[in-house]
């Protein structure tokens, strides 16, 4: 606990006083307390759903707190909009980027802050000035929707210096980097604080944390739990604060591969209507038993490759075989029907169907099987079943099978996709991000039931952006750049950041334990 | 074989200076015969009922000329006003929206029932199967195999629009006719094709362009004034220096294009010359073909009051004045006027026929 | 805990495109355009002998038709550019001509255009009390403004009107607009075009019919026209409210007030619409409100602005395609709309030409197909069947979708819905 | 529950208030005039034409209301059925079969004609993303030009007196009603539109078909991870739309018309789309949406008949449309807060009293 050491004569930038927030039948927090230093980079940290992003929400004025007060620069102030917050000198970057896909850079930049040098040239020439503090390389006439990640998180940035925000709010920035990507960051940040920034800064990866925060704040279940010093103390401690009990990890526990072979992709290739390639003649091979893994900075052709195993995207050449049986022409329903069961990234767009209860979505991708259908007839009432099981065995916390999806909490949200996907003993599960933004909890029991169907022989394509579970599930690792695998690593002599390299493309002559081509 | 015609323009010369015209037909001989209903019977015990089409009452046009038929009742035959009683009818009605008006008419002891439109026709058929002891009229309409008490007052549209036809061919400088239908279904054509007949009778070698603003089934044609303008333009441009229309409310916007391009205009139903909504382009209305749907209307009512329907024409046609040509402003000289009341004659005498369906399209 | 997940904010990403060849200024195409479309216009009334395809005249009533589709084009394009859906705007326009008549009879036409803006925006502002404060389904909400549009004005005619005018269908006269002619320009252009040269007289015509005989609407919608395009493209507000069609939540966590600008450009919307139902008030002589005289044109103003892929040059296009195309049928005759074919002919040959240089065989081919079928067509017939002229324009649309509709970028948040602070 | 009743009820009597201040406006007495409307009912054949007019709006509500199932706004159902009814009229009219078969035949040809319509919208949807607003009001359009082509006299066209109508359907193909005498007929085929309605029914709620059109309606991304194909669902809804749209004209053609005329009714398409949302495209919602709008159409008549504005039926749809969806978002919202309180309770994450522990300041 560190507050000795704010210096009476500099008031805080930001001090949050007893802010208590609720939504309906939720207590998002609850008489929070937290002081940021100016020029400091101070870090928030909990538990999905804790609270996080609605305290920095209405620190940015876009919710309006129950309780509470707030103070900048030790002024007491009260934002009814997000304009009033950045007219005080706070920028936030969001968890999920806020950007519109049809307007430009530039357009994206101004927006909003258009009184300052106009939507013209005065502008364009702001942006290009401040672009190079970010790192972000592009005409600002470019439309948006053509920058990869990365530079989409630039342009947020950019978005909140263009403000001339001294405060800003980074909520999970580095969920979608690799490691280069995040060391860039943190350059940007450490220059940034060095100018006189301060900076409030969530993320679920610890070590991330403790390498750039000068304070961290803890939240769990919407209150604050204390502020530490992260040199004092590691990461066990700062997750076993947020939890409030002993932390689980993916460790690798090998169970024998089986000789069957259930998946084998050749020559795999995706185009684009105006012939852009997407998958470059991609082959692999999983076998009963095995967790295949892949790498790859978002963007470079995971989800296509899914979706085109999936029968969701039309290959242009190459073949699919599940255990010998030739896919290539089926649709998705057919494949699902062969045997495989699908985890997608996104579950709330490809997972769920929100306003429907749990039982119609156990339906969805088994709608001509047993136990919830019958020939064309739906079997409601084994529909219903069969959810009560999953909800029983995957421990989904609901009050009842017949709510809206949408009323789930994420990871119970999440629980219940891949309960229906092991359902109907599938032969192949592709599962995509299958523990992205659930809490440590959900994590663990996701893991524990993709260990044990493996156990069962199930094989398994994983694709993840968290290193850490990729490492610690897989049996053998393909990473992916620029829709093509270029590199095969072993889980367990691989690093985190040697994966990182490869999967920028930068490390190929770092590694030894990273083998180079398109084998397999 | 060519007749030469008064300083007017109907000269028999080609050219600007107007149609090759055939000869002057004899002068009329012989009279009109009016309607051989009596007017003086007494009326003042009728309930009249009256089912307007869309528009109803004040629509300038049919209905309103089948309104002033009831008014003349009204002031001739001593209905009372307190017993007389008009519906409306809505847009995109159904088939049975028509029969429940005429049913509550009928019911309410409305008698006679009389409706405006030949859109009522089955309905009449219909409810006056139900009601054998009223009296039912439509005016425009026809079905086969109505009731005895169902009066069907059709007018001869054709042979009026030949008479227009003739004065159109006669008043031309430029032996270029031009005709604008509001909507292309058989009682428009009807209208076409006796004004095609009428020139081509008196200018064999006149043109007569025909042009409909929209098709069977749409129709926004007899509501559409710019688009009657720009169709009236059109015809102007390829040299027409008459035109007549019967395109409705479409036709102000064919008056408004030849009061614009200084030519002469025919208007249609009433004497449209004097209409307040067209005042501005009285100028160059020069005749309108009038079918006297209030002539009709009134010659019913007194017919119902004095019991004989037997003597009600078959069809308002010029020999019972259901149908005839106005001279409002005094726009045509006493020669045109000639010409039209010889072929009039001839009409009413049979000596022609007027065809009711054009012989293009 | 917004349900419909579908939203941009959600939107998963996957490899970005790559960065698009540079391609020419949109007004440089759409300059392209134009002069393609009078080249083929003028090579047909060539080939053919139709001088009408080009004369003046047709100009004059591509201009009469064309206005109130244009108008209500642009309001589609306020409301959808902020995001929604307005399928109201039949509705906007009926109410615009009402307004603008009752406005004209009290203070003449300028009045009259004010009025009818006004009308048509209480439209719009139901609108968008219905669908950004209570977040009802914009189509839904549209049906039934229009069912509302036509039983208000209905009723306030009978109201106020027939009084008047006797007349439950028509207002009064109201009084119309001075027109104006550029003179010796327009005289110039006369001249050239009655000298019947190749091009020449073509190009003349078209000019000539938009310099004569002008009402101050065609300038007021021409200038509503680059307004739409400076406000909405070119300034502060028109990026906060593009913004909002686009992102909302986006726009709203840069302090943009996305309630706000969905409601002016809801409002506006019916405002645009309103002008349109006065620019029909205006242009019809007499100048009356009479019912049932939009005949669907506020429908045919939404077609026109998904055709000019939600721009104002491209609903001009679109807007200019309808009136054109009509007015050629209703004043130049059958025969003449029969010569179009033969432009279509011409078009689908420079489409091969085109797709052949691209070395798209496949699509080269079909358009070769298409040209022969069509010119068998128009060989074969004098006249189509007159039935079907009336939906040249419709027609047109659809085939010209069929080729290029993939090119068709509605904003991203079209339709969707939006409470604030809802998002994440 | 509370939310399927409320919301109309609460939107009904919203509206009812609003057409009660336009009446006072106009100087008529509300209560009288919904007194009428109600009165009405039970005069002459008024509750069996609402009856038959149900059905009708039933079918075009059914047909819009596949389409929303899959968020695909079929605007075209005016021109399906349109077609639907005119084809089924020719071949009707061309064919001699057995009754029962003849019925029969003339349905499928209407829903074929109908599904046809709908086609080309479907195609351009999936494989050119073609809009479906845009295209299915281009198809109406030329709905129209293709009817007004098909009754020429030259093709299908008959004249009767100023009309156009097909060749009668023999009485093979007649579809008998049920007489009540007085009351009037209630068209056979209202059981047609049960039949519909309940197929749709099951369909929706207990088929794959009806799930997957759901599924694919709610999140097309969800659906197509799911194994739906979404292009065929689009193409197979748009299909079965218009295939049922076709079906719409087919009370009035084979239970009293027996013809397609100039007077074939329009409009029942949009009124379709209305209802199908006032009934939040459920069958039983939809009946009563239908059977109200029913009510407000054919009470225009009996408005008209005391002298009230008959456009306040008009507006009072409007409203009543307008109003109800509104009532619904605000019950929508109220549940749904009801039910994150109630998962919230269950869960005990509304509780944080427990946890509170936190020292920071
Ligand atoms: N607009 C809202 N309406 C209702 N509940 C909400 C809303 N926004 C957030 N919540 C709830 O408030 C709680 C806190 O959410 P918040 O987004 O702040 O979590 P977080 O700590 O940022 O989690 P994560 O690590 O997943 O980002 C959650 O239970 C969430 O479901
Ligand atoms: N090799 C191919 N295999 C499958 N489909 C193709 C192929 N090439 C083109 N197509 C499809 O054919 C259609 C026309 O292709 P093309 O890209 O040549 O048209 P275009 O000139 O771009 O025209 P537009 O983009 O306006 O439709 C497109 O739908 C495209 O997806
Ligand atoms: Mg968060
Ligand atoms: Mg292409």
């Amino acid at each position: 606990m560190t507050d000795t050491e704010s210096e009476p004569a500099q008031p805080p930038a930001v001090a949050l006083t007893g802010i208590t927030k609720r939504f309906p039948g939720v207590v998002a927090n609850s008489d929070v307390h937290l002081t940021v230093r100016a020029g400091e980079v101070h870090a928030l940290c909990g538990e999905n759903g804790a609270g996080k992003s609605t305290l920095m929400k209405i620190l940015y004025g876009m919710q309006a707190p129950d309780e509470g007060t707030i103070e900048v620069g030790g002024e007491p102030v009260r934002f009814r909009s997000p304009a009033e917050a950045i007219k005080a000198g706070i920028g936030m970057v969001h968890q999920h980027f806020m950007l519109a896909d049809n307007l430009t850079v530039l357009e994206n930049v101004v927006l909003g802050a258009e009184g300052l040098h106009g939507i013209g040239r005065r502008a364009k020439a702001r942006i290009r000035e401040l672009a190079g503090a970010t790192g972000l390389d592009v005409d600002p006439d470019t439309l948006v929707e053509r920058l990869g990640v990365a530079d989409r998180q630039r342009v947020e940035i950019l978005k909140v210096l263009y403000r001339g925000a001294r405060i800003v709010i980074l909520d999970e920035p580095t969920a979608v980097l690799v490691p280069q990507e995040v060391d860039e960051l943190f350059e940007t940040l450490r220059s940034m604080r060095a100018d006189g920034y301060t900076f409030l800064f969530i993320s679920h990866k610890l070590d991330e944390v403790r390498t750039i925060a000068d304070t961290v704040t803890v939240i769990r279940r919407g209150t604050t739990v204390g502020t530490v010093d992260p040199r004092t103390v590691s990461s066990r401690q700062l997750a076993e604060m947020m939890v409030g009990s002993e932390l689980p990890s993916p460790e690798h526990r090998h169970t024998p591969i089986g000789d069957d072979e259930v998946l084998r992709v050749e020559g795999l290739t995706l185009r684009t209507q105006d012939d852009r390639t997407l998958l470059d003649s991609l082959d692999l091979v999983i076998r009963s038993g095995e967790v295949l893994g892949i790498a790859g900075v978002e963007g470079n052709g995971q989800t296509e490759l899914v979706e085109t195993i999936m029968g969701m995207r039309r290959a242009a050449e190459g073949r699919v075989l599940l255990a010998g049986k030739d896919l290539t022409k089926a649709g998705t329903l057919a494949r699902r029907e062969a045997g495989i069961g699908y985890i997608p990234e996104d579950r709330t767009r490809h997972g769920l169907l929100l306003t429907q209860p749990l039982w119609a979505n156990r339906i969805l991708g088994h709608q001509t099987r047993r136990p919830t259908a019958r020939g064309a007839m739906l079997d409601i009432a084994g529909a219903r079943r069969d959810t009560e099981r999953i909800v029983e065995e995957f421990d989904v916390r609901t009050p009842g099978i017949e709510v809206a999806a949408a009323s789930l909490s994420g990871g119970n949200q999440q629980k219940l996709v891949v309960g229906r996907e092991l359902s109907g003993d599938p032969v192949l599960l592709i599962a995509s991000h299958p523990t992205r933004g659930v809490d440590v909890g959900a994590q663990a029991a996701i893991w524990d039931q993709i260990r044990s169907a493996r156990a069962r022989g199930l094989a398994v394509l994983l694709v993840s952006a968290d290193l850490d579970e990729l490492i610690g599930l897989s049996d053998s690792i393909l990473v992916m750049l620029r829709g093509r695998f270029v590199a095969d690593a072993d889980p367990t002599t691989v690093t985190p950041e040697d994966l990182g390299s490869a999967m920028t493309g930068a490390g190929s002559d770092r590694v030894d334990h990273i083998e180079e081509g398109e084998t397999r | 074989k060519d007749s030469a015609s008064s300083n007017n323009s109907s000269g028999g010369q080609n050219g600007a200076a107007g149609c090759q015209t055939v000869d002057k037909p004899p002068a009329a001989s012989g009279q009109a015969s009016t309607s051989e209903v009596a007017t003086d019977v007494d009326a003042s015990s009728l309930k009249v009922g009256l089912a307007f089409d869309i528009g109803g009452r004040g629509d300038a046009s049919f209905n309103d000329s089948a309104a002033a038929g009831l008014d003349e009742a009204i002031a001739q035959l001593g209905v009372k006003k307190e017993n007389t009683k008009e519906l409306t009818a809505t847009d995109q009605e159904s088939e049975d929206s028509k029969q429940t008006r005429l049913r509550q008419l009928a019911r309410e002891g409305h008698n006679p029932v009389i409706s405006v439109g030949f859109a009522y026709s089955e309905a009449t058929k219909v409810i006056a199967g139900e009601f054998p002891n009223t009296q039912f009229a439509v005016v425009d309409g026809f079905v086969e195999g109505a009731p005895e008490n169902v009066t069907f007052l059709g007018f001869a549209e054709h042979e009026g629009s030949f008479l227009v036809g003739v004065i159109a061919a006669l008043e031309s400088e430029s032996c270029t006719i031009g005709f604008v239908g509001g909507v292309n279904v058989p009682l428009i054509q009807k209208f076409q094709a006796g004004f095609e007949q009428g020139v081509k009778a008196v200018a064999p070698d006149a043109t007569v362009n025909s042009r409909y603003i929209t098709e069977a089934g749409d129709l926004t044609g007899f509501t559409d004034a710019p688009k009657g303008q720009v169709t009236a333009k059109g015809l102007i441009d390829q040299g027409a220096d008459v035109v007549y229309h019967a395109a409705g409310a479409s036709g102000k916007g064919v008056f408004a294009a030849a009061h614009e391009a200084g030519i002469k205009a025919i208007g249609v139903d009433s004497d449209q010359y004097n209409q307040p909504t067209v005042a501005e382009y009285k100028d160059v209305i020069i005749s309108s073909m009038l079918k006297r749907v209030d002539v009709a209307v009134f010659d019913y009512i007194a017919a119902v009051a004095a019991g004989d329907l037997a003597n009600l024409p078959q069809v308002f046609d010029l020999k019972v004045n259901g149908i005839g040509y106005s001279t409002s402003g005094d726009m045509l000289s006493d020669e045109t006027v000639d010409w039209v009341e010889a072929y009039k004659q001839q009409i009413i005498n049979g000596e022609i026929t007027v065809s009711d369906t054009p012989t293009t399209s | 805990m917004s349900t419909a997940d579908t939203g941009p904010g959600s939107s998963v990403m996957t490899m970005p495109a790559a960065p698009r060849r540079r391609t020419l200024p949109a007004w440089a195409i759409f300059l392209i355009g134009v002069v393609a479309v009078v080249g083929v216009l003028a090579t047909t009334s060539y080939l053919t002998g139709k001088p009408a395809l080009t004369s003046s005249l047709t100009m004059q009533n591509t201009v009469t038709l064309g206005v109130p589709i244009l108008l209500a084009g642009l309001g589609g394009i306020w409301a959808e550019r902020s995001g929604m859906i307005n399928i109201g705007l039949e509705g906007m326009m009926v109410l615009g001509t009402w307004g603008a008549a009752w406005g004209g009879l009290h203070g003449g036409p300028w009045v009259a255009v004010l009025s009818g803006a006004l009308f048509g925006a209480l439209g719009g502002l139901l609108h968008a009390i219905a669908t950004v404060t209570f977040g009802v389904n914009h189509i839904v909400s549209g049906v039934a403004i229009n069912l509302l549009g036509m039983g208000v004005t209905k009723y306030l005619a009978v109201l106020i009107f027939e009084p008047l005018s006797q007349n439950p269908r028509d207002s009064p006269p109201i009084e119309q607009f001075e027109t104006f002619s550029a003179q010796p320009l327009g005289d110039w252009l006369t001249d050239l075009e009655n000298e019947q040269r190749v091009v020449i007289s073509d190009v003349a015509g078209l000019l000539g019919g938009l310099v004569t005989r002008v009402s101050p609407m065609l300038i007021i919608t021409i200038l509503l026209v680059v307004g739409t395009y400076l406000v909405l493209w070119r300034s502060r507000f028109g990026l906060r409210l593009r913004s909002c069609g686009e992102n909302p939540v986006a726009a709203e966590s840069l302090g943009v007030n996305v309630y706000f600008h969905k409601y002016v450009a809801v409002v506006m919307s019916g405002a645009l619409a309103g002008i349109g139902g006065a620019a029909l008030v205006l242009g019809s002589s007499p100048s009356i409100y009479s019912e049932g005289q939009t005949a669907n044109r506020g429908f045919i103003g939404l077609a026109a602005m998904i055709f000019g892929n939600w721009t104002p040059g491209g609903t001009l296009a679109g807007a200019t395609l309808f009136g054109y195309a009509d007015g050629l049928r209703l004043s130049a005759g059958p025969e003449t709309v029969h010569a179009l074919l033969y432009a279509a002919v011409i078009s689908a040959g420079l489409l091969v030409i085109w797709q052949l240089w691209r070395r798209k065989w496949r699509t080269a081919m079909l358009a070769a197909v298409g040209a022969v079928v069509v010119y068998a067509l128009y060989y074969a017939s004098d006249e189509l069947p007159t039935q079907f002229l009336p939906y040249t324009p419709h027609i047109i649309t659809l085939v010209v979708l069929a080729l290029a509709a993939q090119r068709l970028r509605p904003p991203a948040a079209n339709g969707v819905p939006y409470r604030r602070g809802e998002g994440d | 529950m509370r939310s399927t009743l409320l919301a109309p009820t609460l939107a009904i009597a919203f509206s009812a208030l609003l057409c009660a201040l336009a009446l006072l406006a106009s100087g008529a007495n509300p209560a009288d005039a919904l007194g009428v409307m109600i009165g009405h009912v039970g005069k002459g054949q008024v509750a069996v034409d609402i009856v038959n007019s149900t059905a009708i709006y039933m079918l075009a509500a059914l047909a819009a209301a596949i389409g929303f199932q899959m968020n695909l706004l079929n605007i075209g159902i005016e021109g399906q059925y349109r077609i639907g009814a005119l084809v089924a009229a020719i071949v009707g009219s061309a064919l001699v079969l057995p009754p029962v078969l003849h019925w029969l035949v003339i349905l499928v040809v209407a829903s074929l004609a109908g599904a046809l319509w709908a086609l080309l919208p479907a195609i351009l949807k999936v494989t050119r993303g073609v809009h479906e607003v845009l295209s299915t009001i281009m198809m109406n359009a030329i709905a129209f030009g293709l009817a007004a082509y098909l009754i020429r006299r030259d093709m299908f066209g008959i004249l009767v007196g100023n009309n156009v109508s097909t060749e009668p359907i023999p009485d093979s193909g007649r579809v008998p009603g049920i007489d009540l005498g007085d009351r009037g007929t209630v068209f056979g085929l209202v059981f047609l539109a049960v039949v519909v309605a309940a197929v749709y029914g099951i369909v929706m709620k207990r088929t794959r078909f009806g799930f997957e059109l759901k599924a694919s309606g709610e999140s097309p991304t969800a659906a197509a991870a799911g194994g739906v194909n979404a292009k065929k669902m689009v193409v197979v809804s748009l299909l079965v739309s218009g295939a049922v749209a076709g079906l719409v004209g087919m009370p009035e053609i084979l239970g009293r018309d027996h013809a397609y005329t100039l007077n074939f009714a329009a409009g029942y398409g949009f009124a379709g789309i209305g209802i199908a949302l006032l009934g939040r495209n459920h069958p039983v919602g939809i009946a009563f949406g239908s059977l109200l709008w029913a009510f407000l159409e054919k009470s225009k008549v009996a408005l008209d008949n005391v002298g009230v504005p008959r456009e306040i039926a008009t507006i009072m749809q409007g409203s009543i449309v307008l109003s109800v969806v509104v009532a619904y978002e605000i019950v929508k919202r109220m549940d749904l807060a009801a039910e994150q309180r109630r998962v919230g309770r269950a869960l005990g994450t509304a509780k944080p009293a427990e946890q509170v522990g936190g020292d920071g300041k």
